[in-house]
């Protein structure tokens, strides 16, 4: 009964809202010289901690490529949204930008669960959308270019490494989330086959604090060798409580498959310092190219380290700029085709190029953490890898249809 | 009373016409955010109404997403496959329990009456032993936290963190097509405005007075025969369905629920859909919940920085300075000529 | 219905003990269906906690209290309503968020189930009585009011309407003259010897004065136990009842209000 | 015999558990149990408990940095706890929901300024080298079993923060007056007690207290702006569990609830054993609605 008069005031309000959403959103300028492409990334929230620096990445190569004259003579205009974290932020800010700003590409992801949430998005809309960050594959969809690691790029050659190494019982420890149950999956059928043991699975709920059962657990199953697959913040908690325990990376290594040289700044080099990581990429890498992106980079972002994400956020535009130019057309469906033709060296991966299940073909590297915060590279693949989505150890008879 | 009939039917025009008139990406935010009103609607009756905050009301959204969306999913495999998820988490034969949503009509069932009775259930467990209001606020959030982990650790059932996405078709719909979206928008319409004159209904109804003062007063209803146990168990499951409806309609909107979508924080955010409308009005929950989400998507656009600010501050304000939210300002600039009201709504006092 | 040989309520032995102080005492005490009795005692004697326990707020630790032949020990305390008890409070109870009219509606529906509530419309019999009390209480031009809005004394009038419309078997008022003025109190007071035969009422007060105008059976209750019955006048004699009040010479006149 | 060790193990966690969930619960069996301010910015004091310790670090260095940290953690936010209690929760008393939904949006606003000011990226906190060993129980049937010096550390410390508080409410006079407050209000205020002060003290209290659990807390988890997120819901529940306004039922809650969640990740994983805890708070509450240490109240109507 209450609301009565106010009925009428606040139906003017839904209509004002409504309309006012269609004002206040400028609609894209297509101006002659330029040309519109999304940077999705999430700017806040728990993932703004990595997600940022491949934005920061990304910006620098479209800077790079302007400075240059653009692609295809025009200029991009970079059009930023955040992810806020959230894969239905990141389907809805994919959405704006295909369907509202028009863009020619998106860059960004990082989570599987957003990409997996902007799937839809681009399969609706045929956008195309380049995802810069090792993955668990079981995925290829034509509107999406993979330049991060498939499973056998990253994860399968360290553990090749271990092997050689003579590590026989390895200690599977993740966040509770799909990457690590996926890449723990395929790593056990590894595992076994090849004559190792799996001495212990467990998982912690993302953003979880508390190590001391798993610890507990670790001690008692008495690994060679741990093999983890956490997110973020937990591996701050997960080095303390291990340092603390008295079982420091010298004791007891550990390969860490999420943690590149931000987060181990973020973490601290002196608790990782001896652990291990696996990568396609570090900033250590003597690579002349890598050099000038490295200094290119820190010129912009000064003592900020540079990562294997951000390396293929990085790549990622320079390969879009390449294919548009082979291909003439910033229409996606060319540039993709394109895109799997042309070798890249832009980056200090090396020779690169796009595999025929537009995944990125790439070495892969081991490397051990200095005090100073970088890698030492230990090891490295015989050669570059082509990319796998679905293990064929794991997933018999799973192909990548485009 | 029949201006303000003519006034709602002018906006569900206008609403239904939409489509007409506003861009593709604003009308699909418009169709997804009035689905969630149908939430804000819920939250409006237990807490407005009936003074139950719930920090929850996301787990209810889930069940209703997780509902519709296990059917989209079995609708989009491989005849005889299981959902690609369940593939690679290493499972290979469908789940006894997945089996039914294969039928659409079970789905829909299901995403009204899972979370309603699964919310009936919660207020029945804890209300049953008079547990204050503080304490179901906590211990609702605590299933949002526990419902989010739990899913999330179930991967090979649920997705995981992932959510369920990759849909194709929905009920006989391409999910891409126009017309579909279209079609969508016009349901949720429907929906909003059947939601606004039911729960109107109850609120005019003996039961919405009973449990208008249940929430002044528990002891004081009691006292008059009434055991408050029902009243707040009915409203909240009644609440729990629109929050499964609302949660139905944007995962089909959206073609993705995930854990991300329903924890601890979506879960408050709601509820700051509704103070920022009024908790007392349902006009106030709808309006608040469009005002809130445009801006969201608007600032965190354009400042995302400032995001976390603005809602920190809204939520600091709206407490402090406007209780009864917008339309409870608008209320009291109109009536302040006519007679003076209590400063403080009863309705504050827990 | 009711076995005319058995009285409507009896309390019966009642201990009630709060943290080691016992409230009531070893209290018994019977009221006939339609008898108006009066309750006094100082602060503490424990009046409130009697009604309390009627009404099932608070539960003995011994003893027992039978209405209509039900034994309450175990009765929650909607249903003790249910069977005929209602009762009106020290500090009024009105419901600040429904109209004055609302309020009655609530108080005068007899089928108090949830799912009785969905259905809108009240009974023709019900709208009369609402009515009714309207009249009785003299505010029927302004039922469309919030409760919230109403001035104390209007407040105690719209609560005792409520218990009125309630149509219990027994009226539970305690201090229903309270903040009144003198000209308010009486015609409370009138209210009450009217409801006198249809129903049973306990009355709690400390105005001698207006328990006076009750005029009805008086008992007196001193720590938990009851000290004296009588008329008005007898207590008014009575040495014992005296020295109670004396003892706390301006606890008769002051304390409550 | 490693079953032993597990066990074993598994008990001393459990304990440990606890003695970090009642550093993070003391605050707010204060703020909540005895004035009914539903505090979400609690884990952000925690958050600003860490924070401060970091920049203590880096002021005093590794060894004595830490321990001036403490210090530091517990002032720093005891004074912006009666800095947000004088400019906010202090128009909120009698509406905990509100006192909610405010106290939220304050923790959105320091979580954005912790990421304003020092980064996303968390900071760098690492044990002291006083603290960094561990105690080993080597020889006997506990063989492998050893207790870390940080984990022993934050139980004394624990122990040391109830007994003081425990202490202050039960034999200083702002003791008194917050027990006066606490058990009747009105009559607290009508007898000249400044019930303003009062609540202004154990509002700083709880929030000093929460600095000095986030401190402590750097040493096995990181400090981010988001940190005090992860506690805030198990504090919670200890309190709720413990019962309102008690310190022996929020110590008994935070046991349980430690060795609870310990004794089953024995045989399950840590979400499953983070859900079973709330079905059993659930079906705890059955039987102890008002929690392990009830009060008995004669109003017509609770908050």
């Amino acid at each position: 009964m209450a609301s009565r008069r106010s009925v009428r005031r606040a139906i003017v309000g839904i209509v004002a809202v409504a309309l006012c959403a269609t004002v206040l959103y400028p609609s894209s300028s297509m101006a002659a010289g330029t040309v519109d492409v999304g940077v999705l990334q999430s700017l806040t929230g728990t993932m703004a901690i990595s997600e940022v620096t491949v934005k920061n990445a990304t910006l620098l190569a479209i800077d790079q490529i302007n400075a240059k004259g653009g692609v295809l003579g025009k200029q991009i205009v970079p059009i930023v949204e955040d992810g806020a974290s959230d894969p239905s932020m990141f389907a809805q800010k994919a959405q704006k930008l295909i369907e509202q700003d028009k863009v020619a590409t998106v860059f960004g992801g990082w989570t599987s669960a957003s990409r997996k949430a902007m799937l839809p998005v681009f399969e609706r809309f045929h956008g195309l959308l380049w995802y810069p960050v090792q993955f668990e594959g079981n995925e290829c969809s034509p509107d999406i270019m993979y330049s991060g690691a498939q499973p056998n790029q990253q994860i399968l050659p360290a553990l090749q490494w271990a092997e050689q190494k003579g590590y026989k019982s390895i200690f599977l420890l993740g966040s509770d989330y799909v990457f690590p149950r996926t890449a723990n999956l395929i790593l056990k059928k590894h595992i076994v086959h090849d004559g190792g043991t799996v001495a212990g699975e467990e998982y912690v709920p993302l953003g979880g604090s508390d190590f001391s059962a798993v610890i507990n657990k670790i001690k008692v199953a008495k690994p060679q060798i741990i093999f983890n697959t956490l997110n973020g913040d937990s591996n701050v908690s997960f080095f303390k409580q291990m340092a603390a325990a008295g079982l420091p990376s010298a004791k007891l290594p550990v390969m860490s498959f999420s943690i590149a040289e931000q987060e181990a700044k973020a973490i601290g080099p002196s608790l990782l310092e001896g652990s291990y990581a696996a990568w396609n990429y570090f900033q250590s890498l003597p690579d002349p190219v890598n050099k000038k992106f490295v200094a290119a980079y820190q010129a912009k972002y000064p003592g900020s380290p540079v990562d294997d994400p951000m390396a293929h956020g990085y790549l990622d535009v320079y390969a879009w700029a390449a294919a548009v130019t082979k291909a003439g057309s910033f229409d996606p469906e060319k540039v993709r085709k394109a895109a799997t033709s042309l070798a890249y060296s832009d980056v200090g991966l090396g020779e690169t190029k796009f595999a025929g299940n537009q995944s990125l073909v790439q070495t892969g590297y081991v490397g051990e953490l200095q005090p100073s915060g970088q890698f030492k590279i230990l090891w490295q693949s015989k050669g570059p890898i082509l990319p796998v989505p679905y293990d064929p150890l794991s997933f018999p008879g799973k192909t990548c249809v485009l | 009373m029949i201006r303000r009939e003519l006034g709602l039917v002018l906006v569900l025009v206008a609403a239904a016409c939409a489509p007409l008139y506003l861009p593709a990406y604003e009308l699909s935010l418009l169709g997804r955010f009035l689905a969630l009103a149908v939430l804000a609607m819920g939250i409006s009756l237990i807490w407005g109404t009936g003074g139950i905050l719930s920090l929850g009301q996301g787990v209810f959204f889930g069940l209703g997403g997780y509902a519709v969306a296990m059917h989209l999913k079995l609708a989009s495999a491989d005849p005889g496959a299981v959902p690609d998820f369940m593939q690679w988490s290493g499972l290979n034969t469908l789940p006894w329990w997945w089996t039914p949503f294969g039928n659409p009509a079970f789905a829909i069932a299901a995403a009204v009456i899972i979370p309603g009775t699964a919310a009936a259930a919660l207020a029945y467990l804890v209300f049953r032993r008079r547990v204050t209001g503080s304490y179901f606020a906590i211990i609702t959030q605590a299933l949002a936290l526990a419902a989010t982990t739990f899913i999330i650790s179930q991967q090979q059932y649920t997705g995981g963190f992932n959510g369920l996405t990759g849909f194709t078709s929905a009920f006989g719909f391409a999910l891409g097509d126009q017309r579909t979206q279209f079609g969508l928008y016009w349901v949720t319409v429907g929906i909003v405005a059947v939601t606004f004159v039911a729960v109107r209904a109850l609120q005019g109804s003996l039961f919405g007075k009973v449990l208008l003062a249940v929430r002044d007063g528990e002891n004081r209803v009691r006292f008059l025969g009434y055991d408050p146990l029902p009243f707040k168990v009915i409203a909240f499951a009644i609440a729990g369905v629109l929050a499964g409806v609302a949660g139905a309609l944007v995962t089909l909107d959206l073609g993705v629920i995930s854990p991300a979508m329903f924890g601890v924080v979506p879960s408050i955010e709601m509820v700051i859909w509704v103070a920022v409308g009024g908790r007392n009005s349902l006009l106030g929950a709808i309006v608040g919940t469009l005002i809130v989400n445009f801006g969201k998507d608007w600032i965190s656009s354009v400042f995302p920085d400032l995001w976390l600010h603005v809602v920190g501050a809204v939520f600091v304000l709206v407490v402090t300075v406007a209780p009864r939210g917008i339309v409870g300002l608008m209320q009291s600039v109109r009536t302040r000529s006519l007679r003076l009201r209590p400063v403080t709504p009863p309705a504050l006092v827990e | 219905m009711i076995d005319s040989g058995s009285p409507l309520l009896s309390v019966e032995h009642v201990t009630v003990s709060f943290d080691g102080y016992t409230a009531l005492d070893d209290l018994s005490f019977a009221l006939a269906s339609g008898a108006v009795h009066v309750l006094i005692g100082p602060n503490g004697a424990g009046k409130s906690t009697l009604l309390d326990t009627i009404i099932g707020r608070v539960r003995p630790a011994s003893g027992r209290i039978v209405f209509k032949g039900n034994d309450l020990r175990a009765v929650p305390e909607y249903a003790i309503v249910r069977l005929g008890v209602c009762r009106k409070f020290q500090t009024p109870g009105v419901l600040d968020a429904l109209t004055i009219e609302e309020n009655l509606r609530v108080a005068v529906t007899q089928n108090r189930g949830a799912w009785h509530a969905f259905r809108a419309k009240p009974t023709a019999a019900e709208r009369t009585r609402v009515d009714e009390v309207l009249a009785i209480i003299g505010l029927a031009e302004r039922r469309n009011a919030l409760a919230a809005e109403l001035a104390h004394g209007m407040r105690q009038w719209l609560e005792i309407g409520m218990v009125v419309a309630s149509d219990a078997d027994l009226l539970l008022l305690d201090e229903p003259a309270a903040g009144m003025t003198h000209g308010e109190a009486e015609a409370t007071a009138r209210l009450i010897r009217s409801l006198a035969g249809r129903h049973a009422v306990i009355v709690i007060d400390h105005d001698m004065d207006f328990v006076e105008q009750l005029d009805a059976p008086v008992s007196v209750l001193n720590m938990g136990r009851m000290l004296a019955h009588g008329s008005v006048d007898e207590i008014r004699r009575n040495p014992d009842v005296a020295a109670v009040y004396l003892g706390r010479p301006r606890e008769g006149d002051v304390a409550g209000r | 015999m490693s079953e032993t060790t597990l066990v074993a193990g598994q008990l001393f966690n459990g304990i440990s558990v606890a003695s970090i969930l009642l550093l993070a619960a003391l605050g707010l069996a204060l703020s909540f149990g005895l004035m009914r301010v539903i505090n979400m910015a609690h884990g952000e004091m925690l958050m600003m408990g860490g924070y401060l310790t970091y920049l203590s670090i880096a002021v005093f260095g590794k060894g004595a940095g830490f321990a001036v940290g403490l210090v530091v953690a517990f002032v720093g936010t005891a004074l912006f706890g009666a800095l947000l209690e004088i400019t906010l929760i202090r128009r909120l008393y009698g509406r905990p929901l509100d006192t909610l939904l405010a106290t939220w949006g304050v923790s959105l606003i320091l979580q954005q300024a912790a990421r304003s000011i020092f980064g996303p990226i968390g900071v760098e906190v690492t044990a002291p080298p006083w603290l960094s060993g561990t105690l080993s129980l080597g020889g006997t049937v506990m063989t492998g079993f050893s207790i870390p010096g940080v984990r022993a550390f934050i139980i004394v410390l624990a122990a040391v923060v109830l007994g003081a508080v425990a202490l202050i409410i039960a034999r200083t006079r702002l003791g008194l007056l917050i027990r006066a407050v606490h058990e009747n209000r009105p009559i607290a205020d009508a007898l000249g007690a400044n019930t303003r002060l009062v609540d202004l003290a154990v509002f700083a209290l709880g929030t000093g207290v929460a600095g000095l659990a986030g401190s402590a807390l750097s040493l096995i988890a990181p400090v981010t702006p988001t940190v005090g997120q992860s506690y805030i819901v198990y504090a919670f529940l200890v309190v709720i569990v413990g019962g309102l306004g008690s310190l022996t039922g929020t110590l008994v809650a935070a046991l349980l609830i430690g060795v609870f969640s310990a004794t089953a990740q024995i045989a399950t994983s840590q979400s499953f054993s983070d859900v079973l805890l709330l079905l059993c708070v659930i079906i705890f509450m059955q039987f102890r609605p008002r929690g392990i240490v009830s009060q008995g109240s004669r109003a017509l109507e609770e908050t």
